[in-house]
């Protein structure tokens, strides 16, 4: 039944976290420093999430670290996890994954989004030639060697990565689920494909003529929910609207570095407990961030 | 450690990778090798007017840009202004073709003789590494397909350039020979030269083993040998890197490098 | 042949395909096959206005739009003026799994009983083949992956529809059996419905066989019998295909088929 | 050496068809009855150029169709060759085709552009479903089956579909090759990345400041040649700048079928003299069409 009007698929960020239950496959888009979803990663910690496959962006960045620190991560599936000069390695992904407390599904670049592209096209497997020579195929399963059935040339197939839920950060959406990033939104489109439902946090909802005055400019139609927040990728980038903080950034990763270094997962259990646990939403979040931090993210 | 001189050692090795790339190819400017970025706009300034740079996952033309500001982040956004076209990343895989004029720069935790690299870790249990690495990226696919590349490291040590990999996360010349990846089907040339603090490596053509082909101004044999954890071709004339020009010095520290990054001990 | 009546077939045949679609499905308006397009349109505006609409390689929804003129061709750009996406046509093949919730129309040179069809042409030597078709297009990914799909034809004859094919381009339910598809791990739903000017056939449970779903007003058994080159499942009692509303027929007449191409002969 | 400018790439229509040899394997980009670089095309056909394999869009129109009865075609690669209601068939595909005169490589829509795609990755084939269950792979020896490596599904493996030069129409392009359509490009990416080289003809070559203030709408960088054709799909649209030429489309059409009914090649030799031997270059044959015509192409 319909009221014959037009749904719009704007809903609250707990609605939206209340989606991830454990056990799930979930995706964070972005890139390294930017455009990551935070509200939705700081519901997923607070609301206790564990058991989760991660699928992060190609160069995955501390987002992905911190869900494998505060214990929601089973799986990981990222060809890099890093904060670039910040942290070259994720600290968290390097506690965790050297004590065997996460299974690390090791792949390149290319091999990812073949595996990504194999769930978008509802195939079994996509092959690559990348890889041929190295070890990836005997530390990943989900690799397998074969050879071409035209030319007999020696090629790895990828396994699909099918994905529950694609969790993107943008500049813009509509209500009505049409996204518009500024810049390229990276890899976004390939999670969004492979996924059997996508929610896009953003830092402004556009009216839907600002999308037909534009339609060029929009990047993904029809995503299933839209969630408002400004501030939304808040530490990282949201490209042309904030540049990361990387002071925040700083405090988070010299928490994690120091349960990687003696073990003591008190700074790290300090930052969740300040930054998530007591913040229970995105407003209390950026309140306890401040205005003047928020206010000094420059753009340009 | 660069000799009594008006140029750094970074500041040369920007001038030596300025020196292998031709007119009109295709590039990454990173952020993470200040090095490989500004010998690539110095190419770009000077004889590479043609150059396809991509940069903040745009690609463009840098050529009238007065100053080349250095971004901390590959994602910085501000660096798309430049803008002449953005790619999704995710197309990646099907842009091989036309990247068989591109080249490009892959360091590792390790690099054996053969030039393959590690990014996955340092230990030999996966499962439980001493030393989890930040994953591959896109190495093994660049490494496998396109033009050449060039290996590329600011630590020449024994644990760096190794004899054996832990884990080999991209391919080079496998356990060597002159046809190690045509063996394979492998379209790309593979790794060109490998580019330290102290020298230049090539691979020796039949056994595709690295080959000393310069010593930096000031670096001895012996320091490289000492350095190196394995052993590499020594041919009897190895000669000295050559030093950048007073206008590509110019260039580095008017437009490309104003912020002085490769001057910086 | 319509009855005495203030629609035509053609118009019953849009209303069918109306009833058919529900909301927020995706759906692609054509511009080959007027009726499906009408009924698509139809659905819109009325019960389905959520329904995502590709049109002229855009995605948009049309539900504000007063009068929807017809393009006699598909790559018309004017009816991107509506957009609200555009999408690149090659990368059709990573859209299957968002397309679950889509719907297709697939037509035929032939239609064999179990839902097979056949774009590639007439004749049993594909290299001269009697009649050159025009080739499959999209069909056989499109029935293979989608969520369900309709064949429709404006020639209910023997030719058209036969029992056995010339040359297979889509895989309807191959040569029958309710695990027809699921043998050969084919995600899609297959075909749903047959749609005819004569008639609606769906597909028998266990044999997936064509059976005889409903008859439009004033055609008789007989004449479909006559008209069909395959034996179709008859079940005992055959209901009249329902006509359009009034409401539905305004709505054709006002907004969607203001040139009447429903209403021609 | 460089003179150290920037160089251009525009290039006029003879250099660029003069780029097309015998045997080549070339694509032709657009869909249906829009966007075909017409003025290649028909230089092609004044040239002589014999034994090409010609890739057609997903939906081939009937330039196809022209090249084809012009002799130039050994092979055909396209899942479907059809002038829309104005000839449901291409009528030399019907003719050619049916006297067993080219060689026909049968595909569906998808196979086609993971055979594109697996050129554009290096790679000797992609697998696709779409097609299991058909002839398809029983007539067309670019296509083998095999089982999935993961799972042991059976699938096709497409052959790579490598293109020597690929063959665009767009509405711009700045003197450097970035390309700007109106509307999608439909498939045209696709033959770009497939290409070793492409050239585009344009209604309009636009600044490069004009590119930069809107790099969003750039479709393709980095082309190989450009061509300045204004009317350069006539007589097929070019979308946002003219409609198709319905009534030249028609004479072309009546006589192609002239010969696919009777095999009287005299009104084909007849449109080929007029419009393509004759008029020796763009301007000549946009002068044969005449202003009023070309002015009647409406374009809303």
């Amino acid at each position: 039944m319909t009221d014959g009007k037009r749904k719009d698929v704007i809903i609250g960020e707990d609605e939206a976290a209340g989606w991830i239950r454990d056990g799930m496959v979930i995706s964070i888009g972005g890139f390294l420093n930017s455009s990551h979803p935070m509200p939705i990663i700081r519901a997923i910690i607070r609301n206790g999430i564990k058991n989760l496959t991660i699928v992060g962006a190609a160069s995955a960045g501390l987002e992905t670290d911190l869900l494998i620190g505060a214990g929601c991560a089973k799986t990981v599936i990222a060809p890099m996890i890093s904060g670039e000069s910040l942290a070259p390695i994720g600290p968290s992904f390097r506690y965790f994954a050297q004590r065997g407390a996460i299974e690390v599904v090791e792949l390149d670049e290319h091999m990812y989004y073949q595996g990504l592209r194999a769930a978008a096209e509802l195939m079994p497997s996509l092959p690559w030639r990348g890889g041929i020579g190295t070890d990836y195929a005997k530390i990943n399963p989900r690799l397998k060697e074969f050879d071409d059935p035209v030319t007999g040339e020696r090629l790895l197939a990828v396994a699909a990565i099918n994905i529950d839920i694609a969790l993107i950060h943008a500049a813009a959406a509509d209500p009505f689920g049409n996204v518009q990033h500024i810049g390229t939104g990276f890899g976004d489109r390939a999670h969004h494909r492979a996924a059997d439902r996508t929610i896009v946090t953003v830092d402004k909802v556009i009216a839907n003529e600002e999308v037909r005055a534009n339609p060029y400019r929009t990047s993904i139609a029809g995503v299933d929910a839209v969630v408002r927040a400004p501030y939304g990728s808040h530490p990282f980038a949201s490209p042309g609207e904030y540049l990361e903080d990387a002071a925040h950034i700083r405090e988070y990763v010299a928490a994690a570095s120091a349960r990687l270094k003696s073990g003591d997962n008190g700074p790290f259990d300090e930052y969740l407990q300040k930054y998530i646990v007591e913040p229970k939403n995105h407003a209390a979040y950026l309140t306890r961030i401040g205005f003047e931090r928020i206010l000094s993210l420059y753009e340009l | 450690m660069p000799p009594d001189n008006d140029y750094t050692n970074k500041e040369l090795m920007a001038a030596f990778v300025a020196s292998e790339i031709a007119d009109g190819e295709a590039v990454s400017v990173g952020a993470s090798l200040p090095v490989c970025r500004a010998g690539i706009l110095l190419a770009h300034l000077t004889h590479a007017p043609n150059l396809k740079v991509q940069i903040s996952f745009t690609i463009t033309n840098l050529r009238n840009v007065e100053v080349l500001p250095a971004f901390e982040f590959i994602t910085d956004w501000r660096a798309g202004r430049w803008a002449e076209f953005l790619y999704n990343h995710d197309i990646g895989p099907d842009l091989y073709k036309r990247r068989r004029q591109a080249i490009f720069f892959i360091g590792g935790l390790q690099i054996d003789a053969y030039g393959n690299s590690n990014l996955i870790g340092i230990g030999s249990d996966f499962h439980h590494l001493k030393m989890r690495g930040p994953g591959g990226v896109g190495t093994a696919s660049m490494g496998t397909n396109i033009g050449r590349y060039y290996l590329y490291t600011n630590a020449h040590n024994k644990q760096t350039l190794t004899e054996r990999l832990d884990w080999r996360s991209c391919f080079g010349f496998g356990d060597g020979g002159a046809d190690a990846r045509t063996r394979l089907h492998l379209p790309g040339g593979g790794p060109r030269y490998c580019i330290t603090p102290l020298c230049i490596f090539d691979f020796e053509e039949t056994s595709k083993r690295m080959r000393l082909k310069s010593l930096h101004p000031g670096v001895t044999l012996e320091q490289v040998l000492d350095h190196t954890g394995f052993k590499p071709v020594v041919p009897d004339h190895v000669p000295t890197t050559p030093g950048p020009t007073p206008e590509q010095l110019r260039l580095l520290h008017e437009r490309i490098d104003t912020d002085g990054v490769l001057r910086r001990p």
